[in-house]
């Protein structure tokens, strides 16, 4: 089977929006520099020149602004934050103008655009280069807000918003995903609907709702926890963060009974909130145990190394909290991953970015 | 005084007889959200977009109604939607604050002091890339100036050279706080400091003056493709939001009103009046369309949300 | 018993603050003009010279790090701003910096502050200046939430915030509270600890957690249903929404296994989602029925007077939740309050603003 | 060459050092964060320094080496700070990026660039509440200067006239992007927009011209509590972030290091060497220092959130 990575996924969505669509116009601050967003714009200046793919000045709330004047004129504009934190300076044109367009204003107008930005995890980035502001965004009625977890839902994603939809579309991309290779079905290239959750593995014993990487940290626990003991999570990706599909998650939880959310961000009015309101609002009484949440410290993200270790949560902690829902006690006595292997991945990430 | 002269003031007539039409519906609380008016400020508003076509682009504030039936905006559907009804411009949900007019290049309005700056250049860029030959305008307030975004935005559209037109309507008020307490900047040093050209039309009573001074930018933005800042010193005759005059409130000075108006020719232009029955007509038969008209049904709620 | 506006409450608040910490500062956007943010900061520059009492430019996200910058110089800075959406463009200098400004420096800064915001619902405000943004600051670990819903917690909260505590302080006060009448309390001037929630209504057949001016609405609902019915609602008040008593809700839906939250925002990674999280991650089996939530339609605020009137959930909707939730049935067949006596505090709302 | 002068290229030839020594460590991962280094820029730093008082506080950026030690920070907790360890200056938490040493005036250092700007403002508003006759710097690259947030924070000190002084290290580039496809303004005109007195430095590496550009700027904020902006041409050696060079990458000019290099008295000036003894001894203490260190416990990763 072929693969295909993170990386390359979104490299190929991107040089796919420039050539499909000639309104199609892409600028953010290293759009055209030799790094290319972590080389998903790499060349795209030079094939489609400097009027479609463009640096910007540092102005991220006028630069989104842009965007939605732009879009409201045919264009469809791809501004690329190579960190989710400069959001915050775009918070006005994002929730106060672009969110509210459409509706404000009868459905008169159209604003698709897409806001690439990066969830800037990986090494030491502290408390304002690593946040994963998911939640801020997904609050507000009148965007998208989705997070790819693997290259296949990011390159249909970014297709789909290009070619067949009219919304503001805010991804948040994970930096630590941009190395992983991930199988590549043969249908990858016809479109499908990316704005809902999906499925990405059966079981009948827990049920897993993650976000973005803790995707994969998920699947990497279910696989061990399977081989350990033979218990079987269903795994839920949960990816269009403010239009999930709320009735997979509820059937899953009632096969299940038990459920983990697994989050790249904080916990309160977060992800792990917005699932419990899902199911305490619908069906609370398909869990047989409380929820556990996996998600940041609630504290800014510290820079030491020793720190940041204790802030994310791994694999580790998701093969506890599925022996601890499961065995329906905190000390299950089972045995734990070795360090070695839960830091399989992110050990290989080396600075300075 | 020549036809289109005429026909401007005109214009700027029906505008403030629309809002004083506004002002005397406003107890009967029919129309039941804020009001900014724009009595004072309307002929430069017609003057200018007199220059452009109808494929070029305004966008503008909250205080939106000149521009809106200075850019040929529809006033049925605008006291329609003042009055929330689904025949609105927007169905009610834009109210008088969001007025906008698509099909006439009126392309939003917005209650986020500032916000539309950037609104604007995206749209001029849209332009540039088109090669269209249309233009866009920019229409504030001085105090919007204040926001980081004007400096952004000045220094992108100079930056890419586009055919924008940002227009300041200068009058000395945010709110009720005067330019003093706001600002150490004079605009056109700052639109100096990245080489935009500038133009200050000082008689906003003027048209000549304003068309003179507006016409050779507007032109260069149309066919050289570069961006251009006009400043317009004009008098709020009411006050910032409501219907009432606030001359004698801390921060204003009460006596610059009778100066105003002693030079406006919508008040001493007594030829005007000719026009008056058939706008008073027109005006009326809005109203009353606005008043057959429907209220949105529920299901407007949630329609038109991503 | 003496009686305090909402309104006089905060401006005693204001003078207070003045009067007892010389090194307090008052800016914002109309807090010397005639108007004086509803009254609150009427005189004060007057009395306490133009240095401590100013306006500023429309310049709201640098405004805000400038309160930072005074705050670590030793001033207590309150800034206010006339509406909550124009914090939109704070969110950076909010984010980015205030709230990670202790911990990023390991505790070696105090950043006391006081960011007061109004919730501008009144009337035809549209979709600019209408929102209740407490779930986007609340999500954010390092700074107090607190929304105050009557004069006694406004009063105490800017006291204690302004006198006995060292950290950033966000508030949204309730356009529409500040004519409401409030017992005054004899204790009223001694300080109490604010950044909590409250029980503001003993129940044992229903709990409502409510926010700012719904737990007006909710008192209302609940008396005029123990009037009709005899059920008895307990209300707690949420007020401090990023510090909530997580254990004062949990004890009373413990007793009354029945919950309806009641919040001004909207609901999806909202304070509806942040109960249901508390209950779902420690004792969901608490729960006897699904969770209510009563929040904003999930959609931009309307401006037309029809639409805004469904969009904002009322006393009758509460009371509604309260009988299907204690008769588990949708068609209760009870009767609900009648339009007149719901609109009755409402109504007297008059424009412009 | 005067005894000040001798110190300042001491001082300057020591931030070298210290982030040389930093280059060294790098690979070997015990340190385990971004750096963005100063090598290139230090002299200006010192210079500029030299005229304030321990009192008078910086603000800066996330290349914050050079204003940490030239503003008097401790060099042992600066290095168990980059090893993240609990003696670090903030215990780890702070990093590289955020470096501050409040006992000398370093306030802080913001990854959010331009942050900084409204920070300095606040602090130079306190001390002109207090009229103490401290002021406050702010040290930034001249990228942040497209924010809008420098607009605003331009307006307000000159319209509070706070003692406070921009410094804007312009070395052309905010990452990888060169002046040109960002600014449409300089800064000159800018900061005279504003009235703000401003002061270009052409040459970073002499420093009898850059205190006597700098000098009078910085007294008059302190005695007469005036804003000013200085300006100062200079050149980053290293890339962006990280250890590494990039002189023949896209948008750089990979001969312009070497007509830098030629000048640099930190190279050129062969008397420094007789400093490095002991300098390299004061570091290989510190890192000792770092590395003696323990790691924080897990209670610091929830201390100090509000
Ligand atoms: C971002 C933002 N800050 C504050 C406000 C509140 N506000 C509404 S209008 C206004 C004054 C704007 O003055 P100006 O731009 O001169 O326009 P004018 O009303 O005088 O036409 C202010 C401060 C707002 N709507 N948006
Ligand atoms: C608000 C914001 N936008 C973008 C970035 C990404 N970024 C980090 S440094 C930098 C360049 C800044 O250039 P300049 O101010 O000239 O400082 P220099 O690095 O050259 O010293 C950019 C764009 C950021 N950190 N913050
Ligand atoms: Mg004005
Ligand atoms: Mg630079």
């Amino acid at each position: 089977m072929k693969t295909d990575t993170y990386r390359g996924a979104i490299t190929r969505a991107m040089r796919h929006a420039m050539e499909k669509n000639e309104r199609t116009i892409l600028f953010g601050q290293g759009v055209t520099d030799h790094v290319g967003i972590l080389g998903t714009t790499l060349n795209l200046e030079k094939e489609f020149g400097s009027d479609r793919v463009f640096e910007t000045p540092l102005a991220e709330d006028s630069m989104t602004g842009f965007a939605l004047g732009a879009s409201l004129s045919g264009l469809y504009p791809i501004h690329v934050h190579i960190r989710a934190d400069f959001m915050l300076l775009a918070m006005n044109q994002l929730v106060n103008s672009i969110a509210k367009y459409r509706y404000m204003y009868g459905g008169l107008f159209a604003t698709p655009m897409l806001i690439r930005s990066i969830v800037g995890r990986s090494w030491g980035q502290g408390a304002q280069h690593s946040q994963s502001l998911q939640a801020l965004f997904a609050h507000i009625p009148g965007i998208y807000v989705v997070m790819p977890s693997s290259a296949r839902t990011a390159y249909a994603t970014y297709i789909y918003a290009n070619s067949a939809c009219a919304s503001p579309v805010v991804s948040l991309e994970h930096r630590l995903l941009y190395d992983y290779s991930f199988d590549r079905k043969d249908d990858e290239d016809v479109i499908f609907y990316p704005f809902t959750s999906f499925r990405v593995r059966q079981g009948g014993d827990v049920t897993i709702v993650a976000t973005s990487i803790m995707v994969e940290e998920a699947i990497r626990a279910a696989n061990y926890v399977k081989e350990m003991t033979g218990l079987d999570a269903e795994i839920i990706d949960l990816h269009c963060i403010s239009h999930p599909d709320e009735n997979l998650i509820i059937e899953s939880v009632r096969k299940t009974g038990r459920l983990i959310v697994a989050d790249t961000g904080w916990e309160s009015f977060g992800v792990c909130a917005e699932i419990a309101r899902i199911i305490a609002t619908r069906e609370p009484n398909v869990l047989r145990a409380p929820i556990k949440c996996l998600s940041l410290a609630k504290a800014p993200c510290p820079t030491a190394h020793r720190l940041e270790h204790w802030y994310y949560p791994d694999m580790a902690n998701l093969v506890d909290s599925i022996y601890s829902l499961c065995f329906d006690r905190f000390d299950h006595g089972k045995q734990l991953p070795s360090e070695e292997y839960v830091k399989e991945v992110h050990k290989t990430f080396k600075g300075p970015f | 005084m020549t036809v289109s002269h005429k026909n401007m003031l005109r214009d700027a007539l029906r505008i403030r007889m629309v809002e004083e039409k506004i002002i005397e519906l406003y107890p009967s609380d029919v129309i039941q959200s804020p009001v900014h008016l724009s009595i004072g400020q309307e002929l430069h508003t017609v003057a200018l977009m007199s220059l452009l076509q109808t494929t070029d682009r305004v966008f503008t504030t909250y205080r939106s109604h000149a521009a809106y039936l200075a850019k040929g905006g529809d006033l049925n559907l605008m006291f329609a939607e003042l009055y929330g009804k689904q025949t609105g411009i927007a169905k009610g949900k834009a109210g008088s604050m969001h007025l906008c007019h698509p099909s006439t290049g009126l392309m939003g309005s917005s209650a986020i002091v500032g916000a539309v700056f950037s609104h604007a250049t995206g749209a001029a860029y849209a332009d540039k890339l088109k090669k269209n030959g249309d233009i866009v305008l920019c229409l504030t307030g001085e105090g919007a100036t204040e926001e980081g975004t004007f400096h952004e935005c000045l220094n992108f559209s100079a930056l890419k050279q586009l055919p924008l037109v940002y227009v300041i309507e200068n009058n000395g008020l945010a709110i009720n706080i005067p330019l003093e307490c706001r600002q150490s900047y004079r605009l056109e040093a700052l639109a100096r400091a990245y080489q935009i050209p500038y133009a200050h039309i000082e008689d906003s009573f003027n048209i000549d003056t304003i068309i003179a001074a507006a016409r050779p930018l507007i032109e260069q933005a149309r066919s050289a493709s570069k961006p251009a800042v006009i400043e317009i010193a004009t008098y709020r005759y009411k006050e910032h939001v409501g219907v009432s005059c606030d001359h004698n409130r801390k921060h204003r000075d009460a006596s610059a009103i009778t100066m105003w108006e002693k030079r406006d020719p919508l008040i001493v232009d007594r030829d005007l009046d000719a026009y008056r029955d058939e706008i008073t007509a027109e005006i009326l038969e809005a109203v009353c369309f606005a008043e057959k008209s429907e209220f949105p049904d529920h299901d407007e709620l949630l329609k038109d949300v991503y």
